[in-house]
């Protein structure tokens, strides 16, 4: 029995997105407003996750990273596409038993000070998600938040602080501990450290791989920076204008980049180390990104490629495995 | 080890200084309002007009409608005797002593005030918060719902505030309560504004949104995270109205749509009335003047630094 | 003394003379108005047949006027050699073109709101327009010219007249200018008013001063001398009435030598414009201001309650603290410039003690009582309307009485206290003419709700003395009545004053007029 | 920026029509009618009955809106109960006096407050700027009618230095073009005429001009110290360009951006002080007009006066906004 | 001699001192840096040196700096200079790029306008010569179609292209000294690359100095010859670049070190991050301000002021020897 679960459970993904697209409509008018447009913030993405895993999201600012992390949690309408979590069909969930759901999924931002009701103290803060769904007496919300602040690195005399009364790095890990409390199966962290100080970074890191060990979680990690997402993750998606372009376990993303893209990221990352620094081969792109209103023909990154060809123009390049595990977009096998 | 000892301490001192500066949001701004010189004054003002407003009758030492001097004061030959030892503030027209008047006339004014204000603020934020709520909740109706509550607004909003007073104040003729309900009803587009405005910024703040995603109910949302958060400026916002209501209640009395009942002393009443005497009898328009400007100042002045203390763009150029 | 007089009819030539009026002209017809402020100004354009001195009445286009002893013929003889500013001369046949082309009104033209005083005076129209509302029949029987010789005729006497010749309202129009305007722009009530009543110039009258600019942005009106005026031509060239509605203001303006004249001077003001230097001439009263008992409310309908309460109100007081130098205790409904007055009246002086034993007598020792009083207006009669009420309610108050005070709008004060709403309440009028129906007949003619009473002696002996041609006769009907109705005792009357004017100290004024008929002719800037 | 303005312009009718409804709906429900104004006190019930059946109040009350509605529409308000002449021909009549004294007001309260809150700003912990800051409190707790008074009392009346009343001295020549005496009196070259107006507007442009002044100082100074604190002040210091380059191109260029908003949205209380100063110094605008109509229960009156004086509001507003467009480059896109 | 010599640099807000005693110098053609994490006192340092921080007044109210010690550039102490001298340096033999493109521009001043106006001034270009050299420089920094952009507005660029318009100011006068706080912060990677390429490619051009401040060691790794770390307002270590990552001999910069995810080190091996936060400090009079969160810490930590010991690896460091 007990075999036959895991084994389920080992093969089936958490987590899987299948054909997610996220528009934005772009409204105008002079008296009433019609659609002239649509931001395609996530443009059709596909992607899996195994149940203590953690996948690692990266790309540059609005490529549509964060859209993504918010369909998933339904925070966001999708448009198209196909979200389970579990044998939970997240997509299909409506108001009452969506709400319900949300115990499953929970989520970490970005700005730890934005993200915290400034009003409410610690105590109220990590009681509520337990108090709107019913979990527990006082008493046992008061003991749970204990345990999880312990287990987030901060004193249980923090209770009644307000959020204003913390560091950088102490509200991110109330954040956290937040996200904590109700046990959920997956977490979305959407750039969990990128505001914060190098050496504050480091303990959150830590703090997030420590958690996923002593309660089994499961990571969406959001980032822009190559190096945090490779550090913290498993498995590496590279996202461009709304499309993943390259997917692979996080090893092989560093040392076999197929897509010039992840390549010219990789080697704009500036490393530490003045010798690497003076001998490293730079892939300097042009220009900016487009715009995710209209995004060019053919494959998206062609404007800024320096390998593009005539077929990138024409052609969207298909999403096929070039070695196990290891997925890009382009035409070229590079 | 004693040096060892010495870091802990250090260390503890320096936690204990953040220590200090600890306590909700509202507490803090209350501390720095403290070390304001114009939050001082502003809360040393209404302070004392809360409490000469309160007392009043048992400070006046005359009823406000005795007119224990008539027989000294002749209007037709604009003989009106000034202050002096019995009457501090000398006497008014039909022989009633100022002093009383202006003691025991506070009470009406603050009322004027206090309930002109509630009105504008009860009606405006419920007003303004429906439409937020509807707007942010609501769906599509919702976000129509609430595009036709703030059209509405916005024609209310066209109208000069005065003016709105005014035809409130023909419809219910003049009164104390016409002014009240009067200077309320002009300020209610005002709150309703602000109070929506103020809870659409919260509503697309990130810890509306982590409460969303954690599952917290709609409702309790709006009443529990965006409401409590917003209603900050609003509370400033109804401080300066108060100001302003005491202002606009006295431009009212002047345009004959006040407090005609001369019973019951009033500041801006007597203000107005005392117009008549401006040339030969000045001190009978000056005391209610100067009351109405010290107190609408007073308010100012709270509101203000309240303002300035809640406000972090503010606050980080200190 | 010789250049100093040139000097003052230099300024007279050269200077405009600048009146501070309460308030703009409705209309530069005098038919259609029923406001002082237009008549102020038409007066001294159209001249009517009759016309005051002091109280009495005087010839004015009419040398001479009969009536027969019914009282329904009255014939006028004309002055000669008089002219109309357009050049035309006055006959009868002119004046009877005024009176024909009134009763003829149709439409709109008989909306109270134009023509109250007509419709007031001569019952109605030619023919009534029952749109407009009104049922009586018109007594005008016409009116015959003959040289210089008009007759108008009316089905019935009314004690109307012979005052209705005397108001502004019936100022002669030159036929010659009628001839540019047609009677039929109005047609209903809230159409406005032609056009040509707005304007300077297109009606020409008879007297002293040609309009010459109306300007209502700058709500100023300016007349000038007309040199051909039957009578004694005006002393100043130029005369501006311009409008200065708040009473301080107008004040102020003449303090500050903005203007030479105003009128309804604040009672305050009267000292403190003397001890200046300025004039402030005395009229003589002419109104009445009273408090009513309405006698549906108990226990107002106890005779002795109203006159336990005549006692307890210091009158003297309110003369003396608040009305304006010249004001005096009234003992009856009428003042005493009017035939008519009687020194027989019952009075009811001061006397808290009285009063309160009277009230106690009465078994009302704890008296509440509503008092309405008007709030956002000045009366003639009534210069501060809440003052008096406080003063009268303190003094109530010292005999024990509870006064609820009842402010109400003005626009809502005649309503009100017509409606029987107010139990006792303040108001007065100042008459048109000289004739105690003017005053007495305005409210003791039948039974209403205003007063609550039904003494059909009262009722009764008011209609037969308005009925009475004879002038003789008719005063000691008056001075009965008056008797009587302060028995009654349905009021208590309060006060006749003054209404003040104003002027600078370097002006000659005319005579005052008790009626605030002056005539600006009169007026010249003094010598320096 | 044309897609804008035809958006602005179209939700502005819409408002308008919304207005209409409502200020109609309004005056309805007000009680007590205008005949017992319009007659004198003794006459008779009857008459009262007579008048009201003829001014067709007793109507029902969607006939009366259409009739309201197709007037406006054809720019008739109607006629005034009160002094009997049509209402667009009053307003037109008044509309001049008010409309220069309270651009005398806006020009004062501008020319002084703009300069005075930057100093303040620049200054600021001075004694200028403690100064600056406390008078307009002060200035924004005054009640207008009072310190109308009182300017009047102390240099009309006691200094003798201004006249008391009136637009122009009675009996003065003067040729209307605009309507606005100082500039005709500039226009036609008759400057007794500038002169005599521009004495008159003193006081009033002064009083009116308190509250505008008070709240412009505290805009521009408010505005000024934040636009100081951007990052583009410092970007500007660091080209070590002239001071006064960057008081004009980056300071003041910026900071007018909230105070061109604050001055249209002050353009409302602008009227309501209007009202009430006029009728202190018998200025004879739309202010005494408004006083006399709501006295007088003259709603045909009141309701062109509103309708107009909220259109003028609407669209000088729509101008500002408009203006805004060429102030700031970043409205010009967004939509 | 040096191009820029900074010594003693004291900095105060009231009666909080955020910099305390900085001294560092920077040579001709050299690209020197100071690191440190956020509120460490980099860019109150560069400001003062632009003369760009607040003015103490003498009410000694008002939120102004109070700045004390030596800047001398070029051998004039800029601390010394009145107003108005200094205003015809900066911007001329001074320049300074900010962090934060888009606040750093004026919104409503078309940005040829902005770049025109610095010449004009230091250069007495106009009209047309400026407009010339305007598109010049946007060309030199790599902004595609210069003519056009010129009347463009701050907010039609995307941000990698305003920061290249900042720098262009910057470069406008060929300053000898060229201040960059933080320029590459706000920007993506990509952006970040180009950006850096860019200056690097007009330092060497031009010969410039440049004093770059940042708190990304990876940054100071490509660009900068001397590095100089600072905590809580002093230099805790200063020392040319490969030296100070090959040995690095604070224990801070070790934390620092040790926090950053690399990628040429094996993946989910646990990163050796500094414990505590930056307001875990204490006064540098009492000891080390770093002591709260070292894990070398003894006593001698807090017996009394550090000093910054060594010539060309300087440190400070009571325990340098322990972590060597
Ligand atoms: N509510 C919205 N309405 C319209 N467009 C949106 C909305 N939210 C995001 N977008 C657009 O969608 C695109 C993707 O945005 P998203 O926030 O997902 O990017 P991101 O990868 O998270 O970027 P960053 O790194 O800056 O956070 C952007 O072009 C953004 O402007
Ligand atoms: N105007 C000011 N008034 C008061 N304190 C200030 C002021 N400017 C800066 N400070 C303080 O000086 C210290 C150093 O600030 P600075 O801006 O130099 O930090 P930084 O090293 O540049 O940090 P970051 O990496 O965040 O830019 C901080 O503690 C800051 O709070
Ligand atoms: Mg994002
Ligand atoms: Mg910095």
């Amino acid at each position: 029995m007990t075999e036959d679960l895991t084994a389920d459970t080992a093969t089936a993904p958490l987590l899987a997105i299948e054909d997610l697209e996220v528009h934005f409509p772009i409204r105008r008018g002079i008296a009433i407003e019609r659609t002239v447009g649509h931001v395609r913030a996530v443009d059709g993405v596909s992607l899996s996750i195994g149940a203590g895993d953690t996948y690692g999201l990266v790309g540059e600012s609005g490529c549509g990273k964060t859209t993504l992390g918010r369909a998933v949690l339904r925070i966001e309408e999708p448009t198209a596409g196909k979200i389970r979590l579990g044998d939970v069909e997240v997509t299909s969930l409506r108001s009452e038993p969506l709400r319900r759901f949300r115990s499953k999924m929970q989520m970490v931002f970005q700005d730890p000070l934005g993200s915290l009701n400034p009003r409410h103290n610690v105590e109220m803060l990590l009681a509520e998600p337990l108090k709107v769904h019913g979990v527990g007496s006082k008493t046992e919300r008061n003991k749970l938040a204990t345990e999880t602040l312990d287990a987030v690195g901060l004193p249980s005399s923090v209770l009644d602080r307000y959020p204003h009364e913390f560091s950088g790095g102490q509200r991110q890990r109330l954040g956290i501990a937040r996200a904590l409390m109700l046990r959920p199966d997956l977490i979305v962290c959407d750039e969990p450290v990128s505001a914060l100080d190098v050496s504050i970074q480091a303990q959150v890191m830590n703090l997030l791989d420590e958690l996923q060990d002593e309660f089994g979680l499961t990571y969406l990690v959001i980032a822009h920076d190559l190096a945090v997402v490779r550090h913290l993750s498993d498995q590496v998606g590279v996202m461009y204008l709304g499309k993943l372009v390259e997917e692979a376990d996080s090893e092989a993303i560093y040392e076999h980049p197929r897509h010039p893209y992840t390549k010219a990221l990789l080697s704009a990352v500036p490393q530490p180390d003045p010798e690497i620094e003076a001998n490293r081969e730079r892939i300097i792109l042009k220009g900016d990104l487009p715009s995710p209103a209209n995004p060019p023909s053919g494959c998206r990154f062609r404007t800024r490629c320096p390998w593009a060809q005539d077929i990138c123009a024409e052609e969207e390049p298909v999403w096929r495995e070039a070695a196990t595990g290891h997925k890009v977009a382009c035409h070229f096998d590079l | 080890m004693a040096k060892i000892e010495r870091l802990d301490r250090l260390i503890e001192a320096s936690v204990t200084a953040r220590d200090a500066e600890s306590g909700s949001l509202w507490r803090q701004s209350l501390r720095r309002m403290r070390r304001s010189p114009m939050a001082i004054c502003g809360a040393v003002i209404v302070g004392l007009f809360f409490i000469v407003a309160l007392l009043g009758p048992w400070i006046a030492p005359y009823g406000p409608t005795e007119q224990t001097w008539g027989g000294e004061v002749f209007l037709n030959q604009n003989i009106f005797p000034g202050p002096r030892a019995e009457n501090w503030f000398g006497l008014d027209h039909l022989g009633r002593d100022m002093f009383s008047r202006m003691v025991v006339g506070a009470r009406q004014t603050m009322l004027v005030g206090v309930v002109a204000t509630l009105i504008g603020f009860a009606a405006g934020a419920v007003v303004g918060g429906f439409a937020a709520a509807a707007g942010t909740f609501g769906g599509r109706w919702g976000e129509r719902l609430e595009a036709v509550i703030m059209r509405a607004v916005d024609v209310a909003l066209s109208i000069p505030m005065l003016l709105l007073a005014l035809s409130v104040a023909a419809l219910l003729g003049p009164s104390l309560t016409t002014v009240m309900i009067a200077v309320g009803v002009a300020q209610i587009p005002i709150f309703a504004r602000m109070l929506r405005g103020s809870m659409l910024a919260q509503a697309h703040s990130d810890y509306v949104l982590a409460a969303i995603s954690m599952g917290v109910p709609k409702a309790r949302i709006v009443v529990s995270h965006i409401l409590p958060n917003s209603l900050g400026p609003v509370i400033v916002q109804a401080t300066l109205v108060l100001a302003t209501a005491i202002i606009e209640a006295a431009a009212l009395s002047y345009l004959g749509l006040g407090n005609p009942d001369p019973g019951t002393p009033e500041w801006g009443t007597m203000l107005a009335d005392a117009q008549r005497f401006l040339s030969g009898a000045p001190q009978l328009a000056i005391y209610p003047a100067v009351g109405i400007i010290i107190t609408a100042l007073g308010f100012t002045l709270l509101g203000e630094a309240m303002r300035e203390s809640l406000d972090p763009r503010l606050r980080r150029q200190q | 003394a010789c250049s100093s007089e040139r000097g003052g009819e230099d300024l007279n030539e050269t200077k405009p003379f600048i009146f501070g009026s309460p308030g703009d002209p409705a209309s530069m017809d005098p038919v259609f108005a029923s406001d002082g402020e237009t008549f102020r100004v038409t007066r001294q354009v159209f001249d009517t047949l009759l016309d005051h001195d002091g109280t009495e009445i005087v010839p004015g286009l009419a040398e001479t006027w009969e009536q027969n002893p019914e009282g329904t013929e009255w014939t006028f003889n004309l002055r000669e050699g008089v002219t109309f500013h357009d050049g035309t001369e006055l006959n009868a046949e002119a004046v009877c073109q005024n009176f024909d082309r009134w009763h003829n009104f149709t439409g709109g033209y008989q909306s109270p709101n134009y023509t109250y005083y007509y419709s007031s005076f001569f019952g109605g129209f030619a023919e009534n327009d029952p749109e407009m509302g009104i049922e009586a029949e018109s007594i005008y029987a016409g009116c015959e010219a003959d040289g210089l010789t008009a007759t108008i005729s009316l089905t019935e006497y009314t004690a109307n007249f012979p005052g209705a010749f005397t108001m502004a309202t019936t100022g002669i129009v030159s036929p010659a200018s009628l001839e540019q305007i047609t009677d039929d722009e109005v047609v209903t009530a809230d159409d406005p008013l032609p056009q040509y009543t707005q304007e300077a110039g297109v009606l020409a009258g008879t007297g002293p001063y040609e309009l010459t600019e109306w300007d209502h942005g700058a709500q100023s009106v300016t007349l000038e001398r007309y040199d051909d005026f039957w009578g004694e031509t005006a002393n100043v060239k130029t005369l501006i009435f311009n409008t200065i509605s708040d009473e301080n203001a107008r004040r102020q303006a003449l303090e500050a030598g903005d203007i030479q004249g105003y009128d309804l001077v604040a009672p305050a003001d009267v000292q403190p414009l003397l001890d200046a230097g300025f004039q402030v001439p005395e009229r003589d009263v002419f109104n009445i201001l009273y408090m009513a008992y309405q006698q549906q409310t108990a226990p107002l309908d106890d005779h002795d309650v109203r006159a336990a309460l005549s006692h307890a109100i210091d009158r003297q007081r309110i003369v003396d603290s608040v009305l304006p130098p010249g004001g005096e205790v009234a003992s009856q409904f009428i003042p005493p410039t009017i035939d008519g007055w009687s020194e027989e009246v019952t009075t009811y002086d001061y006397d808290p003690e009285l009063a309160t034993q009277m009230l106690a007598d009465a078994g009302q020792e704890d008296l509440s009582i509503e008092v309405c009083y008007p709030t956002d207006v000045t009366r003639p009669y009534m210069p501060a309307p809440k003052d008096i009420f406080d003063i009268i309610a303190a003094d109530l108050e010292a005999v024990g009485v509870t006064v609820e005070a009842t402010p109400i709008s003005w626009v809502d004060y005649i309503p009100a206290t017509r409606s029987g709403d107010c139990p006792m309440y303040l108001l007065g009028w100042t008459g048109d003419f000289t004739d105690a129906y003017n005053f007495l007949g305005t409210w003791f003619s039948t039974e209403t709700t205003e007063w609550g009473f039904d003494e059909p002696e009262i009722f009764d002996g008011l209609a037969a003395a308005a009925a009475e041609p004879d002038p003789e006769v008719r005063t000691q009907m008056w001075a009965d009545l008056n008797v009587t109705i302060m028995d009654q005792l349905p009021g208590l009357p309060i006060s006749s004053s003054p209404p003040s004017i104003a002027f600078a100290a370097n002006v000659e004024p005319m005579e005052v007029s008790p009626l605030t008929q002056e005539d600006f002719s009169e007026l010249s800037f003094a010598s320096e | 920026m044309l897609r804008y303005t035809v958006k602005r312009l179209l939700q502005l009718a819409v408002a308008l029509l919304g207005l209409s409804l409502l200020l109609f709906a309004w005056f309805k429900a007000l009680p007590g009618g205008p005949e017992n104004r319009m007659l004198p006190d003794n006459a008779t019930d009857q008459q009262r009955e007579a008048l009201r059946q003829a001014l067709g109040l007793d109507e029902p009350i969607w006939s009366q809106y259409g009739e309201f509605l197709s007037r406006m529409v054809h720019l008739d308000f109607g006629t005034s109960l009160s002094s009997g002449r049509p209402i667009g021909t009053e307003l037109a009549e008044r509309l001049p006096a008010t409309i220069e004294l309270s651009m005398w007001a806006i020009v004062i309260a501008v020319g002084i407050g703009i300069p005075l809150g930057y100093l303040a700003a620049r200054r600021r912990g001075t004694w200028l700027d403690f100064g600056a800051v406390a008078g307009s409190l002060v200035g924004i707790c005054i009640p207008v009618f009072f310190l109308a008074a009182m300017l009047k009392v102390v240099f009309a009346q006691e200094l003798g230095w201004l006249p008391t009343t009136f637009r122009l001295s009675p009996g003065l020549t003067y040729t209307e073009i605009t309507g606005l005496r100082v500039l005709d009196g500039l226009l036609t070259g008759e400057f007794d005429v500038v002169w005599d107006a521009a004495r008159h507007l003193m006081l009033p442009a002064i009083a009116l001009a308190s509250i505008p002044l008070a709240v412009i100082v505290r805009i521009t100074r408010a505005s000024v110290l934040e636009v100081v604190g951007e990052d583009y002040v410092r970007t500007a210091d660091a080209k070590g360009l002239k001071q006064t380059t960057i008081r004009g191109r980056h300071i003041m260029k910026n900071a007018m951006l909230p105070i061109v908003t604050v001055i249209g949205l002050l353009l409302g209380s602008l009227f309501a002080g209007a009202v009430l100063t006029e009728s202190v110094f018998a200025f004879g605008g739309i202010g005494s007009f408004v006083y006399q109509a709501t006295t007088e229960r003259d709603y045909p009156a009141l309701m062109g006066f509103i309708l107009v004086i909220a259109v003028s509001y609407v669209v000088l507003n729509l101008i500002v906004d408009l203006s805004y467009g060429f102030l700031d480059p970043r409205v010009r896109v967004r939509k | 001699m040096a191009l820029l010599e900074v010594e003693d640099l004291r900095i105060a807000f009231g009666s909080s001192t955020v910099v305390d005693g900085v001294s560092f110098h920077v040579d001709e053609s050299q690209v020197v840096s100071l690191v440190g994490e956020s509120g460490c006192g980099k860019s109150v340092t560069s400001l003062a040196i632009m003369g760009l921080l607040p003015k103490l007044r003498k009410s000694g109210r008002g939120g102004g700096a109070a700045v004390s010690g030596r800047a001398v550039f070029d051998g004039v102490d800029l601390f010394g200079l009145s107003a108005d001298q200094m205003r015809r340096r900066r911007g001329a033999d001074l320049a300074m790029v900010f962090q934060d493109p888009l606040s750093s521009l004026n919104p409503v001043v078309p940005i040829g306008r902005q770049i025109t106006e610095v010449l004009e001034r230091h250069r007495g270009l106009r009209g047309e010569a400026a407009r010339k050299e305007a598109e010049n420089l946007l060309d030199r920094v790599g902004i595609p179609d210069p003519r056009r952009r010129l009347g463009e507005y701050p907010h039609q660029l995307s941000g990698g292209m305003r920061q290249r318009v900042l720098i262009a100011i910057a470069v406008a006068c060929a300053p000898r000294l060229l201040i960059a706080d933080e320029p590459t912060t706000a920007l993506d990677v990509t952006i970040q690359a180009q950006i850096l390429e860019l200056l690097k490619d007009l330092v060497d051009a031009e010969g410039t100095a440049l004093l770059m401040i940042t708190h990304d060691l990876g940054v100071v790794a490509g660009m900068c010859n001397v590095v100089n770390v600072l905590y809580s307002g002093r230099v805790v270590e200063s020392s040319s670049a490969s030296r100070l990552f090959a040995e690095p001999t604070h224990p801070y910069t070790v934390g620092l070190l040790g926090s950053i995810p690399r990628l040429d080190l094996p993946i989910h091996e646990p990163l050796k991050p500094i414990r505590g936060s930056i307001a875990d400090v204490i006064r540098w009079g009492d000891g080390c301000a770093f002591a709260p969160r070292c894990d070398l810490v003894g006593a001698e930590c807090v017996a009394g002021e550090p000093m910054l010991k060594g010539e060309a690896h300087a440190h400070r460091c009571v325990k340098a020897e322990e972590i060597a």
